[in-house]
């Protein structure tokens, strides 16, 4: 595993090099990181192996995958599915290859090794030819072409420069404005703060005593954000009812059930510290 | 003995300067200043560009000094047979194109529908303007009421874009896959309340 | 006499046409192709542009061929002098630059056979990326159920990395020797969303 992590650091460079000491699923998730998905990894696997990929070992290379996974599980490290389908096909093929071939219509495990290994090459070949096609000299980069070009009416083809990806661009645009305009269509229920005041007001009447802010809020229907933009309704009418003087507040500290009372019944200014202190 | 191996390397060392400047005079959008030019090259950079500007004056493209600075550019007396036009690439609208681009998907369509799929009317110009360049033409009418004009796409179309049919034209779904149907959903903090599952679908420009 | 009289008429038009030539290629940023130029200068514009790419071969400018068009471009080994930085924003990332190779190599291919010999799902964005630099474009569609979009590179592809046709992809004949040009998915459960028919749900990352 840990010679594993070691050749990674050499292979993807900088972001894993420089953590010495991090901790394991840290390193892991860094390592898991510089791959392009699961065949990918298996092919940096392959090349630790150190032998032309048409002789690599098939077996020690499933091995060391589901070594690899198995450690990353236990870190609690959350691994994409992809990687779990790989680790069960490889877990697969360990088997066939170690068992036994049965009867049937299933290619044998031999078969299934020769086209993992096929695959392998492939992306391997396939990285390897990118790498030399970008390191080819680049129009733009490394040549380039003229640079103040004269407009000459040459070809006749088009007097409208028009390309088919600005049409296909176009076209998508055209379709997501479209799916976004049904979109805004779809309610959001929040509660309004002129809602609130309204409800407040006619709740107060028959709730002469202190009563916490929470017992005024409507019931469960709505759930989480209609909950929350309640909440935050009632609050603002509480601060506004009380400014108009139709209403008294109370807390007891910083995050505290917040108290209200209705003050229409005659209660006089002098008492509204007596009670709060009274209720301490 | 000595003198002559010195020439030879003179000599080459002159031929990578001139062919350095040439390359630097063809591949920039600006006249180049001697200024500029001999921080690139050298103090001798006037004699290159002398040598240059006779190698290249009975050719099709010659040097000339134009302003401070130089440039090539081609020869004088070609201009008839180049045959300059002014509007030679000129940008289709934005309108143009997405109408284009809805008669392509959505052929036979009519105008009518054209206009209710883009949300907006469409300009006479607009169809005239696609008809006269040769990328869509009248089909048949359509058999409802009014029998509307449908409109439809050309060979030249085809042609132009580089298609060998209309089932070459990536779908809806391929779009989308390429990254070219952009879908970013957002308001994603609400989606607690309202339906979920609409939200999640929904795109926004 | 006349026969003189003739030959010397013969070279100027010749000259004439050379320099002609000389200066629609000079003009242009794009390669122009050989019928194009052969609408303009005659039948034996092949010849001429041979005679044209030989005079500058040695020079700070070349005439190269690229997907069957012409360009005057720097020379290669002026690279080092004339680099210019690739804008960050343009660097691509590593998927893309190996869709791309997996596009060029194995064209016409699908998105899921992409898919397959990567063994990872190509991320929205990817072929919008490749096809806004104008380095491939939708092909033909698959004739096989559910009738995939393949993908295919461009001639700017070939102008871009200076390649005369995709022949001349490095090691292209190597790897087909090898069989590694072949695209088909060899393994179930690998780039499992590599089912082209069912493109629309292919939605990814």
């Amino acid at each position: 595993m840990a010679d594993l992590l070691a050749e990674h650091e050499a292979d993807t460079a900088a972001p894993v090099a420089a953590v010495a000491e991090e901790s394991a699923s840290e390193q892991l998730l860094l390592v898991l990181d510089g791959f392009e998905g699961p065949l990918d990894m298996l092919l940096a696997l392959g090349r630790d192996q150190k032998v032309d990929l048409t002789r690599i070992s098939i077996l020690e290379l499933a091995d060391q995958y589901l070594t690899f996974v198995a450690e990353a599980r236990k870190v609690r490290l959350e691994l994409a599915a992809d990687y779990l389908v790989m680790a069960a096909w490889l877990a697969y093929l360990k088997s066939r290859l170690l068992l036994p071939e049965p009867e049937g219509e299933e290619p044998s495990g031999e078969d299934m090794a020769a086209a993992l290994a096929f695959q392998l090459q492939r992306l391997e070949a396939m990285k390897g030819v990118a790498e030399k096609l970008f390191a080819r000299p680049r129009l733009g980069i490394d040549l380039h072409p003229r640079g103040a070009p004269e407009d000459l009416d040459l070809r006749r083809k088009s007097v409208y420069e028009v390309t088919l990806f600005d049409l296909l661009r176009a076209y998508g645009q055209q379709r997501a404005r479209k799916e976004s305009g049904v979109l805004h269509i779809a309610p959001v229920r929040l509660y309004s703060m002129e809602e609130a005041v309204q409800r407040l007001s006619s709740l107060l009447g028959r709730m002469p005593d202190w009563a916490t802010l929470a017992s005024f809020l409507p019931g469960g229907e709505g759930g989480g954000l209609l909950t929350r933009s309640a909440l935050a309704a009632h609050f603002a009418a509480t601060l506004e009812l009380a400014k108009a003087g139709r209403v008294e507040l109370r807390q007891e500290g910083a995050f505290a059930p917040l108290y209200v009372r209705g003050r229409e019944a005659g209660s006089r200014d002098g008492d509204i510290s007596e009670e709060a202190q009274s209720h301490d | 003995m000595i003198k002559e191996v010195t020439d030879a390397h003179e000599v080459e060392a002159r031929i990578g300067k001139l062919r350095l400047l040439e390359a630097l005079l063809f591949a920039s959008t600006e006249p180049l200043d001697e200024e500029t030019l001999a921080g690139r090259i050298g103090p001798e950079v006037g004699l290159l560009l002398e040598e240059l500007r006779a190698h290249y004056a009975p050719r099709g493209v010659t040097l000339v000094r134009t302003g401070g600075g130089w440039a090539f550019r081609t020869a004088v007396d070609l201009a008839p047979e180049l045959r300059r036009e002014e509007e030679v690439s000129r940008k289709l609208s934005r309108a143009a194109i997405e109408t284009l681009a809805i008669i392509a998907y959505h052929q036979p369509v009519t105008r009518g529908e054209i206009e209710s799929i883009r949300g907006v009317a469409t300009s006479k110009g607009t169809l005239d303007l696609l008809m006269e360049h040769g990328w869509i033409r009248p089909g048949k009418r359509r058999e409802t009421p009014g029998r509307p004009l449908t409109w439809i796409t050309t060979d030249h179309f085809l042609d132009h874009f580089g298609l060998e049919t209309l089932r070459d034209l990536p779908s809806v779904d391929d779009l989308r896959a390429a990254g070219l149907l952009d879908s970013r959903p957002v308001l994603l903090g609400l989606g607690a309340t309202a339906d979920d599952s609409a939200l999640g679908t929904g795109d926004e420009t």
